[in-house]
């Protein structure tokens, strides 16, 4: 993967991986209660919370390989990178918390209520 | 005010309210819980309040420190010429950011919680054993009220007017028979959406007895603000008792004037909307009229109901309440009396 | 050598390049070339006195329904007249206000801080507004000929299907946004086109401006948000006009359908509103701290994961319509969740605050209302985030409250601080600083004065859109405080409004850069040229205008002679290569006139859908058929 | 130029025909909008089918795969010619822009016509039901951008053949490309929920 790919990857990942596990859960909510199991929106919810969970890292990397410095306003690509990167880390984490407290509700309420 | 010790959030809101309000009645308030479904609501209300409040406190306070004298000098100079203040500032700058942070993100997760385990309380309260079911229809611009029984004989139908026995959870069933509507008692419980061609429920529940008013939610068209309904909590056996005389077709008049306004109504255009159990009345587009002289109001409570207001009401509901779908009849002058006085007497 | 004083070059080559460039990017004359001119500041700011003016209107509306409430039982509105009046006053103030606005200070202000000649796509700009003015007109058109919309700006079906409301009362709603939501997509397409390519050179993704940020955010959110509204009113209005069956719930249809596909439109919608707002407040704090924003990260990544998570909260404009707990839970989690990003916001900008050299200008006065009111708003929106507290308050005058809390605070107080801030970039003179901070004044007392009694009524059991109410409920005094409030907020803004003519009048010269603020707008003529910069610069900092005048660099070898402005490479803005503008051209303004017919038309008879799509497709050919010998030289 | 320093330009070439035209993104971002129409069109459909019973309503049939399924050949092959019609702009090839354009609107009107060959064999229209409604919302929003589309290269192809073409025309035809590119890849996921969707799920059940 190219650098400027892992960037975007890392910037884009959390937000996307957040809104596809999001829509999921909600169109899987109602089946829920029909079959009784929340099974499937703990697997959405783990597996979601996984994968931001690796885009962060993956960010986390491309921060580490460009001086793990906190991005500045120079000029060129370096500074781009980084702030794109440690961009990477903080979005993967805010998503990380938004899929966390979503799945909080599915622990706490039952399947039909 | 109920009877129970105040608590101390209660008499916050109560000081609260009667800054803007003097002591008006708190019949439709959603911080004056006459049920458990609305009490968890309220105890939930306060909690947040009072975390956002002091969160809400601090911020300002932190937004006014900018604008002191005191503060408004330092580190000019420097400023001027990189427009960024020395690292060090930066560094300790960064560390109350990011704790405001990490405490925003801890509030909004108790917040969070609070909010769900109190949303699994109430949805709890549907598991409770021998609740009574009533099924609220909403139409442009009235309740229809049916207490459902698996005894037929025991079905009663009603209209603009709940009565329920204290202590004893209830199920309402709503659906909509043409817009979306939206039940709401603030006293017990918050607002369920009655929509054609589903049927939404909701569970309540008066720890006391009381009148509480519930008004229309969601904007229904014309006369959306005209209308309400009254719940009327009552000790189990005298709901009981309203419940029986209820169920009974209405009393043929013996008297000479009722008997003729018995007439009138049955003659007029009326039964083709209302119906009166025990007569030839049998409309189905409005109000059960059965025992109509037992109401509070009319016209889903936009008026008392009294003879003068019923008159009005009956000549020309459109100056009571424009725009709403009761038929204008012309009513003969002499016959109106006889009518007043026979729905009167329908108890 | 500065270029926020323009270059000065003492030959006469100079002279003779800006006769040229005066020449090329002249207006064309007369109505006709009225109707064709294509330069951004001149159509940002048609948006911005169009949008003021429905502004206007829409406050009437507000005073008439507040002048209703003032008692109970009032009866200086009937109910027929009252739900016209509240539903204009939504409609108005969403799309014929807030959004254009916003679109036309982004049109305005994104070029030159870019620094850039004009938007990507400068036709399609003209285009844009001629749509909007065209929604504009067609909503008014219903209002003074008494078919103005009577069910709410959501339009909820039934009510608003043909059974329980025939007549064209909703034709008129569901048409007007399909215009507006038109000149919303123009304009959200040109501003990600000119910010991803058309940046100054040295401008890299860690150099845009804050503003700009916050605007290629909302343009991405307008893209994903406005189709939903489109679906929504155009299901609307075929059930309405050619008898399908989308939202009918006789023939399968749902309505809740309509709400959920409204409301994936209607909740980013508020976003598409109070983001701009954000950018401006930042702008404002940066230039009236007179330091580097503290944050510029945090700030950036919370605009745009803001941009995101403003998909994730729609359902909780309806917790009351019976969802299953879990999936009404979710929206209650990420709506919660949105108030990280804003909190950090705000605590960059009091960090800001705090370590710089603060002057409090009247437009600094205005960030700090906004702050104080929309830290409110924003709170009473986490009660509304929580499903049993939503459903007490929800469709009450506590929601009332919150969201004037966050539109007025979050949205239209930025905005006038934007107006006292840039208003000398506009006009070149100085706005009167005494009577803005008096303005200021007037308006916040009135909001709140206005606004908070409602959260108290909300929760004494008010609910919305009610025309009247009786006597006995106890809402009269905090109802009658909220009428005053509204006068007074009326005073407020006619004050604003004379200091504006005042200040046009005898507002003192400001010069290019008044308040020694750091981005490339300033280094602009104010107003600006038609061609904004004589030469464009190029930046070597975030803050290009503070950096010493001898680091500042210029481009240099455009072709003046012809619309020509400079591409650069999406994320690092190295230059790429040259593109030429195109001339002034009457065919948007047709093209808006042939859409208008079949948008207008549709609504009385479906066959106009056809006329008016081949009348816009003719103009369509004209508007790119290849013409001017300029435009055939390389 | 005293002293001040600064980047020259004019070596650079005006226009460019790729993706770095702003043009091309501006494109995008209107196809990104009509992506989001149809895809929210069709989770408005599968809201819809899931609360029905029965689907389609009583008294309406299946569309026929047969037509739409031969009619993919011409409408993919067609995405084709505007590939050639697009690289060919780019290296200001007249003779391959015209086949290119050609191609594309020979295999297009193809392609419509056995569009227009099926409407007439479905057996409602979308006042009969919500069923009908969105088969025919599905049809007629694809049909508006379709004809749209075809429009465009036809005058593209006028003014090509005509000669009286620069840079800016050149660019045009690239970034149609793209447009027609969309109108072509949305078919399949909208030909997938109107004709194979029902037969798979339904017959199944």
């Amino acid at each position: 993967m190219s650098r400027d790919a892992a960037l975007w990857t890392g910037v884009l990942a959390g937000p996307i991986i957040w809104l596809f596990s999001f829509e999921a859960n909600y169109a899987l909510a109602p089946w829920a209660c029909i079959f009784q199991a929340k099974l499937a929106l703990y697997i959405v919810s783990i597996v979601a919370l996984a994968l931001a969970a690796a885009s962060g890292l993956l960010a986390w990397r491309q921060w580490k390989q460009l001086g793990q410095e906190w991005p500045g306003d120079g000029g060129g690509a370096l500074p781009r990178s980084r702030i794109m990167a440690i961009g990477g880390v903080l979005l993967s984490a805010m998503f990380f918390l938004v899929i966390l407290a979503q799945a909080i509700p599915e622990v706490i309420l039952g399947a039909c209520q | 005010m109920t009877a129970e010790p105040m608590k101390p959030a209660t008499l916050v809101s109560t000081i609260l309210l009667l800054v803007l309000n003097g002591c008006a009645g708190h019949q439709q308030s959603a911080v004056d819980a006459a049920g458990p479904q609305a009490g968890r609501i309220e105890t939930l209300f306060w909690f947040f309040l009072a975390i956002l409040g002091a969160v809400f406190i601090i911020v300002m306070a932190a937004a006014a420190w900018t604008l002191t004298k005191r503060h408004r000098g330092i580190e000019q100079e420097p400023l001027e010429r990189t427009h960024l203040p020395p690292p060090q500032t930066e560094t300790r700058l960064t560390r109350v950011v990011t704790i405001a942070t990490i405490a925003t993100v801890v509030i909004l997760f108790v917040l969070l919680v609070s909010s769900i385990v109190t949303g699994k309380g109430m949805a709890e309260f549907a598991n409770s054993k021998n609740p009574m079911v009533i099924e609220v229809t909403g139409w442009q611009w009235w309740w229809q009220v049916r207490y459902q029984n698996s005894d037929p004989q025991q079905v009663l139908d009603t209209a603009n007017e709940i009565h329920i026995p204290v202590g004893r959870p209830v199920m309402i069933r709503g659906t909509s028979q043409d817009v979306i509507h939206s039940f709401w008692v603030p006293n017990l419980h918050g607002k369920r959406d009655l929509i054609p061609s589903r049927i939404t429920t909701e569970w309540i529940e008066a720890d006391h007895p009381g009148v509480f008013r519930g008004q229309c939610a969601e904007f229904c068209g014309l006369q959306h603000a005209h209308m309400s309904v009254w719940v009327v909590a009552e000790p189990g056996d005298k709901f009981q008792a309203w419940f029986n005389s209820q169920l009974q077709p209405a009393p043929a008049p013996t008297d000479p004037v009722l008997q003729r306004g018995q007439q009138v109504f049955l003659n007029y255009a009326c039964v083709y909307c209302h119906t009166i159990r025990g007569t030839t009345a049998a409309g189905q587009n409005g109000p059960d009229l059965t025992h109509f002289g037992t109401r509070q109001g009319l016209a889903a409570n936009t008026l008392p109901n009294s003879m003068g207001n019923l008159g009005g009401w009956i000549v020309n509901p459109q100056s009571v309440k424009p725009g709403n779908h009761m038929a204008t009849i012309a009513v003969n002058p002499d016959d109106l009396q006889p009518l007043l006085q026979y729905l009167q007497s329908l108890k | 050598m500065n270029p926020a004083q323009g270059p000065i070059f003492n030959t006469e080559e100079h002279a003779q390049e800006l006769t040229i460039l005066e020449r090329v990017w002249r207006h064309p004359r007369g109505i006709f070339g009225w109707l064709s001119f294509t330069t951004h500041q001149a159509i940002g700011m048609r948006y911005i006195v169009t949008a003021f003016i429905f502004l206007l209107a829409g406050g009437i509306e507000a005073l008439l329904m507040r002048t209703q409430l003032a008692f109970p039982n009032n009866t200086f509105l009937g109910p027929d007249r009252y739900n016209e009046i509240f539903t204009t006053h939504g409609t108005t103030m969403m799309f014929l206000f807030a959004v254009p606005v916003m679109e036309g200070m982004a049109v305005y202000l994104v070029p030159l801080m870019l620094g850039t000649r004009n938007v990507a796509f400068p036709r399609l700009n003209a285009f844009g507004y001629w749509m909007y003015l065209g929604g504009c007109l067609f909503l008014y058109w219903g209002v003074f000929t008494n078919t103005a919309p009577d069910i709410g700006w959501f339009a909820y079906p039934p009510l608003s299907g043909p059974e329980f409301s025939p007549g064209k009362r909703p034709d008129f709603w569901a048409q007007m946004i399909t215009f507006t939501e038109v000149s919303a997509m123009c304009v959200a397409a040109e501003i990600i086109a000119t910010i991803f390519k058309m940046r100054a050179p040295g401008m890299s993704l860690n150099r845009i401006p804050m503003y700009c940020w916050s605007m290629l955010v909302q343009s991405f959110m307008v893209i994903f948000a406005m189709p939903a509204i489109m679906i929504a009113s155009s299901m609307l209005l075929s059930d309405r006009t050619v008898s399908t069956h989308f939202v009918n719930p006789a023939e399968g249809g749902d309505p809740l359908m309509f709400q959920h596909v409204f409301w994936f439109f209607g909740h980013p919608e508020v976003y598409i509103i109070f983001i701009p707002a954000l950018g401006m407040v930042s702008s404002i704090v940066i230039s009236s701290s007179r330091r580097q924003v503290f944050g510029y990260t945090a700030i950036v990544l919370s605009l745009i994961a803001t941009g995101f998570i403003g998909f994730g909260l729609w359902v909780h404009h309806m917790f009351a319509t019976g969802l299953p707990q879990i999936g009404e839970a979710y929206f209650t989690a990420a709506s919660m969740m949105i108030a990280i990003t804003s909190g950090v916001q705000i605590f960059c900008w009091i960090a800001t605050l705090w370590t710089g050299r603060l002057r409090m200008t009247a437009a600094m006065y205005f960030v700090f209302g906004f702050i104080a009111i929309f830290v409110l708003g924003g709170l009473t929106g986490v009660v509304l985030a929580s499903v049993p507290l939503d459903l007490q308050v929800h469709d009450t005058y506590f929601v009332v409250a919150h969201f004037h809390y966050v539109l007025i605070g979050g949205a239209l107080f930025p905005l006038f601080g934007a107006f006292h801030h840039w208003f000398p970039k506009m006009t070149g003179q100085m706005i009167d600083e005494k009577l803005g901070k008096i303005t200021f004044w007037i308006l916040f007392m009135g909001f709140n004065l206005t606004f908070f009694p409602m959260h108290i009524l909300g929760l004494k059991g008010m609910p919305r859109r009610v025309y009247t109410y009786p006597p006995d409920m106890g809402w009269a005094a905090a109802s009658g405080l909220a009428t005053v409030g509204a006068f007074v907020i009326a005073i407020g803004g006619l004050l604003f409004i004379a200091n504006v003519l005042w200040s046009r009048k005898h507002g003192k010269l400001a010069g290019n850069n008044p308040w020694d603020a750091d981005s490339l707008e300033w280094a602009a003529a104010s107003p600006p040229k038609n061609y904004n910069f004589a030469y464009l610069p190029a930046v070597t900092s975030r803050y290009p205008l503070w950096v010493a005048p001898e680091d500042q660099v210029i481009v240099t070898g455009l072709r003046n002679d012809r619309r020509e402005v400079l591409v650069t490479t999406l994320m690092d803005a190295e230059p790429h290569h040259r593109y030429v503008l195109p001339p002034p051209s009457i065919w948007p303004f047709l093209t808006a006139v042939a859409v208008t017919i079949g948008f207008a038309g549709s609504v009385f008879n479906a066959w106009y859908i056809t006329w008016g799509s081949i009348l816009s497709g003719i103009c369509f050919i004209g508007w790119f058929w290849p013409r001017r010998p300029v435009e055939l030289e390389p | 130029m005293t002293g001040t320093r600064t980047i020259d330009v004019s070596g650079l070439k005006p226009w460019n025909i790729s993706i770095q035209a702003p043009l091309w993104w501006g494109q995008l971002s209107i196809i990104l909008i009509e992506a989001t129409m149809f895809s929210i069109l069709i989770a408005t459909y599968f809201y819809t089918r899931l609360r029905m019973d029965v689907w389609p309503p009583p008294g309406d049939r299946f569309p026929g795969l047969l037509l739409p399924s031969l009619a993919l050949i011409p409408l993919i092959l067609s995405a084709g010619g505007s590939y050639l019609a697009s690289e060919a702009a780019k290296k200001n090839d007249r003779p391959g822009m015209i086949i290119g354009l050609g191609l594309n609107l020979i295999l297009a009107i193809l392609f419509f016509v056995l569009r227009v060959i099926e409407w007439h064999s479905l057996n409602f229209n979308w006042m009969e039901d919500i069923y009908g409604s969105f088969v025919w919302a599905f049809l007629g929003l694809h049909s508006f951008d379709y004809i749209a589309g075809l429009v465009e290269t036809v005058v593209f192809l006028v003014i090509i053949l005509g000669g009286r073409y620069a840079e800016r025309e050149r660019l045009g035809i690239h970034v149609d490309s793209l447009v027609w590119y969309f109108i072509v890849g949305i078919w399949i996921p909208i030909y997938i929920v109107i004709y194979w969707g029902p037969h798979l799920v339904e017959t199944a059940q």
